[in-house]
């Protein structure tokens, strides 16, 4: 497909159809009506047949990366040149369909969260029909839902033509812009921002309730934050460590007792390797996870 | 009343913790005041990473961020741009964790050439100086795609030229010849979530590394820069400041002996004095002392209580 | 020029690269191993964890207080194993909430763990033979953008008044804000982040936290399930091999780096140089860590219709 | 007035801070609604479109870009994506399932494919000599004034303090790791001994990454009050008022 991408006339092929060609819309229509027979098909299923099914296309999509990992990679391949054997035309072949593959998750996923919208309407609805006594604030929520569609849609198809250039400069906006700019940057982007900040606020209680001297744990967590908190004040580390150098007065043992050394020492040596020690945990955890699911090796739902 | 004052001391009303943090970030800002401060090894061989850069080289920059940190990132966004434009580079910015990203990526760009236009300083053109390839969904899966095949994730991607139809962004000179991403010699990653590990993942060993993240990631980033999966981070508002004034003075310059700010790993890199440097750093760091002097000082009251409610409860 | 023979090893397996193919293949074995162990009926040994007997506890509290679970499966972008993991682990908690006919909440963050969750929990339901008393509105989907996610969830949290809730999977700057509001009305709380950097905060917020994996540990420790305990027992494996490898290693290279070279191999080439202390790329485990390729050219045939790009931009 | 709104919206998320009160539920609703919306809006503009549509139906020439060809088989995608709404059915729920393992299955995959890349160069860093290469002092001397022929030969040894330091990281690394053994009935009071420790070190670990967060947190929230009190207080209001 990337040489499609540069060739001026793209050559076409049984699965790449040129833009808006009827070959095209016609195999479109096909794939499209094989693909709901199939989806239809499932609905007659046999029971003991529906596990086998999934395990098959949750192996077949997984098989594709473990392929591309294990199958001998082209060495020096460049832009334009044909596979030497089959080796390489499988390789060739794997690499190519990278991006194709890559994008299924989030395709998929795109076409999942209409689910979930879904439950959001549905929520919201039942509460207004039934006059929930916060009814009116999943009024507010569908309502505001809706502004931000119309507005993000109108503004979007307002860029795609010649003025999309124009719309960078605030002196070619229309309605459509003022009212998104405002949802967007005056209302979301800003709440976003609060809302993240409010951590602060729970950041100081946590650790004021928290952080006592009561078990050896606890006295280590403390010391160790404070000393990097310390450290993270400029002003304050500025001036021990000034100090230090001049006790010091170039003995290179007492200068590592500056704030900053003893801070970045904390750091380096017990942080990176702390965090090192649990990240190889569940690294290996994901993979083993990894390895169940695309085998199916496991009940879904298996805290039965 | 020991045992009272403790008791007191241990549980102070939440309301007024928080009012009292209020007014410690707030107050201060009201007062801006010049703190003494010595940049971290990592900000050094970040600022040393984009001054290496010769001029009019072509940076893959990943923008991360949207307005959630705009308090740390934007800083840092501004500062890394001003650096690039200085070395007059050419930038290919495109997002992977949030859709917003390049919308507010953009708009910063835009905040910056107004103030260059105020200044009747040449202004760093979108399509010419830098493009926006936009946002790509699934960040594991998209940073991949571009690793392994640039061509063909970026392929089909459009923006805008001045003032006429989107183009694909192929076209324009900053992605001119570039086909892969061993063709950028420096990858930059402003990012406020976990995009940088998979930038980790698939691109070290392919090309440079350099980072911009936020204060909560620096523990996860120290561990790539100290593995030299990447070669410099500028991490959280310190990092900033750091930058800041690495921009205003330089590292060893004009010379190691009357240098401000000195190293011995590095050589001689050059800064630029100019007022502007001086950016959001420099705005919100003193206010971060009190804010954080606050906080060390409500652990100790804490603690303090506690003994004072211990010894009440004894006697 | 290189001999074509060459050209069938592939990039991946040049130098040292095979190494890292191995390890991979390795700890799956190790996995894919003790689970037929497991299988084959051994019952293998898993340790006592803290943070997970504190489950029962926790749902029994709520259960006395009649007010709802509440569960928070992380904020994975798509459905992922974390998220699986998350939701596995819930379904054991609303299994014994349906138990108790005790109502749960699962705000889910993305709309194909909502699917996945919804899908496991009515099976749940089902298998208790308490079908009716699961309410779909019970699992939901909330936002899927980060903080008005945190704000709806805390809401929530407020206004249902939990007696105790589970923020189990990827957790991110969010962690602090359902920790505190959950904490502000005196529920219990079990969490766990698979981010290393949020662990710090539940610590400090929460009544039980699961440390690193053993997030990925509690399935296993919960249903003692052949397959779970069998893959955990793998990952143990892989674990001491790590280990082992590391004091290898680290003694390996101590005494390796002691002393001089006059020759030192980059991009895969020898070469000499003038006497040197040796470095840390000299040492033998950093060779085979770090795969060097010498440049090769492999002459292919090109494509006839194939347009070069300078062409195409005419 | 938009950065009014700003300010308001963000006092109202704030009011959470004392009690749930109506305001934050306003604003909470607001922000759900919004946030719902700006996704339904960034699924296609963002997502579908350049990753799907484009790649299905193609896309004409432009001046410079050259036509693209549509690939048909995208369309698969729909069926597929529409098997996730059967989970609502009582009798045929299962077939959700198959869209989810589809994803499942990529990601699993994924992890194969990364898991070396990404710890393999960690393990190697965590190889470091634990004995140092000189004894001519104890602790790295100072390097001032030193010809880069000294500098690099001084930073070519190991000396002492590196070697106890690397020893310490090592340690904790193992020792950290070893803490999350979970199959193995730990008898020996050394291995208790070095899991506790394990445990210990992990926390001076978490102490430090709780300080190095604070930072940010709290630059954030003085990023709001810069927002309310300087951009809209001090250079909003006031001049407005003054002007009149």
């Amino acid at each position: 497909m990337i040489p499609l991408l540069q060739a001026q006339a793209p050559a076409t092929s049984f699965w790449s159809e040129a833009f808006n060609s009827s070959e095209l819309w016609t195999k479109l229509i096909i794939t499209l009506i094989v693909g709901l027979v199939v989806m239809v098909g499932l609905l007659y299923a046999p029971i003991r047949a529906r596990k086998p099914i999934v395990a098959f296309f949750t192996f077949i999509s997984g098989a594709y990366w473990v392929l591309l990992y294990l199958w001998p990679k082209p060495i020096d391949r460049q832009p334009g040149e044909m596979p030497l054997n089959t080796v390489e035309t499988v390789s060739f072949w794997l690499a190519d369909s990278n991006n194709v593959v890559v994008s299924f998750t989030q395709i998929l996923t795109g076409f999942l969260l209409g689910l979930g919208i879904f439950s959001l309407l549905k929520i919201h609805l039942t509460k207004i029909s039934k006059g929930h006594k916060d009814a009116f604030f999943s009024i507010v929520l569908l309502a505001s839902m809706g502004l931000m569609i119309w507005f993000g849609y109108a503004d979007w198809f307002d860029r795609l033509g010649e003025r999309g250039a124009m719309l960078d400069n605030r002196d070619n906006w229309g309605f459509t812009q003022y009212g998104r700019d405002f949802l967007f940057e005056g209302l979301l982007q800003q709440m976003d921002a609060a809302m993240f900040s409010v951590i602060a606020f729970y950041i100081l209680s946590a650790a004021y309730r928290a952080f006592r001297v009561r078990s050896v744990e606890a006295t280590i967590l403390l010391s160790a934050a404070l000393l990097v908190l310390l450290s993270l004040m400029g002003a304050v580390s500025f001036v021990w460590d000034e100090n230090v150098k001049a006790i010091a007065n170039g003995n290179p043992f007492i200068l590592n007792f500056q704030l900053t050394e003893v801070a970045q020492w904390i750091r380096n040596t017990f942080q990176t390797s702390s965090i090192r020690g649990i990240q190889f945990g569940v690294g290996l955890g994901a993979l083993a996870m990894g390895l169940r699911l695309w085998l199916s090796l496991e009940k879904p739902g298996s805290g039965s | 009343m020991k045992g009272n004052l403790g008791e007191k001391l241990q549980s102070l009303p939440k309301p007024i913790l928080y009012l009292i943090l209020i007014l410690a970030t707030s107050i201060p800002l009201f007062f801006p005041t010049e703190v003494p401060n010595e940049p971290v090894e990592s900000t050094k061989d970040f600022y040393a990473t984009l001054m290496a850069l010769p001029e009019g080289s072509k940076v893959l920059l990943m923008s991360d961020w949207t307005g959630s940190t705009r308090g740390e990132s934007k800083g840092a966004f501004r500062s890394i741009f001003k650096i690039l434009i200085r070395r007059k580079a050419k930038v290919a910015i495109y997002s992977a964790a949030d859709p917003q990203a390049p919308r507010v990526a953009q708009d910063a760009i835009n905040e910056l050439n107004m103030e260059r236009k105020r200044k009747n300083l040449p202004t760093f053109d979108r399509w010419n100086d830098w493009v926006n390839i936009g946002y790509f969904p699934n960040a594991e899966a998209a940073i991949n795609g571009i690793a392994n095949d640039l061509k063909g994730a970026f392929g089909g991607r459009k923006d805008f030229p001045p003032n006429s139809p989107p183009r694909d962004v192929f076209q324009s000179p900053v992605l001119q010849g570039v086909t892969k991403v061993e063709d950028f010699p420096l990858m930059l990653v402003i990012t406020a979530s976990k995009t940088s590990n998979f930038a980790v993942e698939r691109v070290s060993g392919r090309t440079p590394l350099a980072f911009a993240v936020t204060g909560v990631m620096v523990p996860e980033t120290q561990v790539f820069y100290q593995s030299k999966q990447i070669v410099g981070y500028c991490g959280g508002l310190k990092g900033v400041y750091d930058l800041e004034q690495l921009m205003e003075s330089g590292v060893n310059f004009p010379d190691k002996a009357t240098a401000k700010i000195k190293s011995d790993k590095l050589g001689t890199i050059e800064g630029f004095p100019d007022p502007d440097n001086k950016g959001q750093g420099t705005r919100y760091y003193p206010t971060l002392h009190y804010a954080l002097a606050l906080m060390i000082i409500m652990i100790i009251l804490g603690n303090v209580g506690m003994f004072l409610a211990k010894r009440g409860d004894k006697s | 020029m290189m001999p074509l023979s060459e050209v069938y090893i592939g990039e991946q397996y040049r130098d040292s690269g095979w190494f890292g193919v191995f390890m991979t293949l390795l700890v799956a074995a190790f996995v894919l191993v003790n689970i037929r162990r497991a299988r084959g009926g051994k019952d293998l040994y898993i340790r006592r964890i803290a943070g997970l007997n504190a489950i029962d506890e926790a749902i029994g509290r709520a259960t006395e207080m009649g007010k709802p679970v509440l569960m928070v499966p992380g904020l994975s972008d798509t459905i992922n194993a974390i998220a699986v993991q998350a939701v596995n682990i819930f379904a054991y908690v609303s299994r014994i909430a349906a138990r108790f006919a005790n109502p749960i909440l699962l705000c889910c963050y993305n709309a194909a763990v909502y699917t996945y969750a919804q899908e496991t929990i009515r099976d749940v339901y089902q298998s208790e033979g308490v079908a009716d008393r699961y309410d779909p509105d019970s699992v939901r989907f909330v936002s899927d953008r980060q903080f008005a996610f945190a704000a709806g969830v805390s809401g929530l949290i407020l206004r249902e008044q939990t007696a105790a809730t589970f923020f189990l999977g990827e957790f991110y700057a969010e962690s602090l804000i359902f920790a505190e509001t959950a904490n502000s009305i005196g529920a219990i709380q079990v969490a766990s982040s698979t981010e290393t950097t949020q662990t710090p905060f539940f610590i400090a917020a929460c009544d039980y936290v699961l440390i690193g994996d053993e997030f990925y540990a509690a399935s296993a420790y919960l249903t003692r399930q052949p397959v779970l305990v069998g893959s955990l027992v793998g990952q143990d494996w892989s674990k001491l091999m790590i280990i082992l490898m590391i004091v290898f290693g680290t003694i390996l290279n101590t005494f390796e780096i002691q002393g001089k070279t006059t020759s030192e191999r980059t991009k895969g080439v020898w070469s000499q140089i003038p006497e040197r202390n040796k470095k840390q790329s000299d040492t033998f485990m950093s060779q085979l860590f770090k795969p060097q390729l010498e440049k090769v050219k492999v002459e292919r045939p090109i494509d006839p219709n194939y347009v070069p790009e300078a062409e195409a931009a005419k | 007035m938009r950065i009014t709104a700003g300010v308001i919206a963000t006092i109202g998320l704030y009011s959470v801070l004392w009690k749930e009160n109506k305001f934050y539920r306003f604003f909470e609703h607001v922000f759900l609604g919004l946030a719902a919306g700006w996704t339904m809006v960034a699924l296609w503009t963002e997502t579908l479109k350049a990753n799907w549509w484009d790649k299905m139906v193609g896309t004409p020439a432009e001046t410079g870009a050259a036509a693209t060809n549509g690939m048909f088989a995208y369309a698969l995608l729909i069926p597929f994506g529409l098997m996730g709404y059967f989970v609502f059915s009582k009798k045929h729920n299962w077939i959700s399932r198959i869209p989810i393992g589809i994803i499942l299955g990529l990601w699993s995959g994924q992890q194969v494919q990364v898991w070396w890349n990404t710890y393999g160069p960690q393990i190697d860093a965590t190889l470091k000599p634990i004995l140092p290469t000189t004894w001519d002092s104890l602790i790295v001397p100072s390097t001032n004034g030193l010809t880069p022929e000294q500098l690099s030969q001084v930073q070519s040894q190991i000396y002492f303090s590196q070697a106890v330091n690397n020893f310490l990281f090592t340690l904790t690394v193992v020792s950290v790791l070893s803490y999350f053994l979970f199959s193995f009935e730990v008898k020996s009071k050394a291995v208790k001994g070095i899991n506790t420790m394990g445990r210990y070190l992990l926390m001076i670990g978490f102490g430090a990454i709780f300080g190095s967060t604070v930072m940010m947190r709290f630059t954030l929230l003085i990023d709001r009050m810069h927002f309310i009190w300087i951009e809209w207080l001090r250079d909003g209001v006031f001049p407005m008022i003054s002007g009149r």
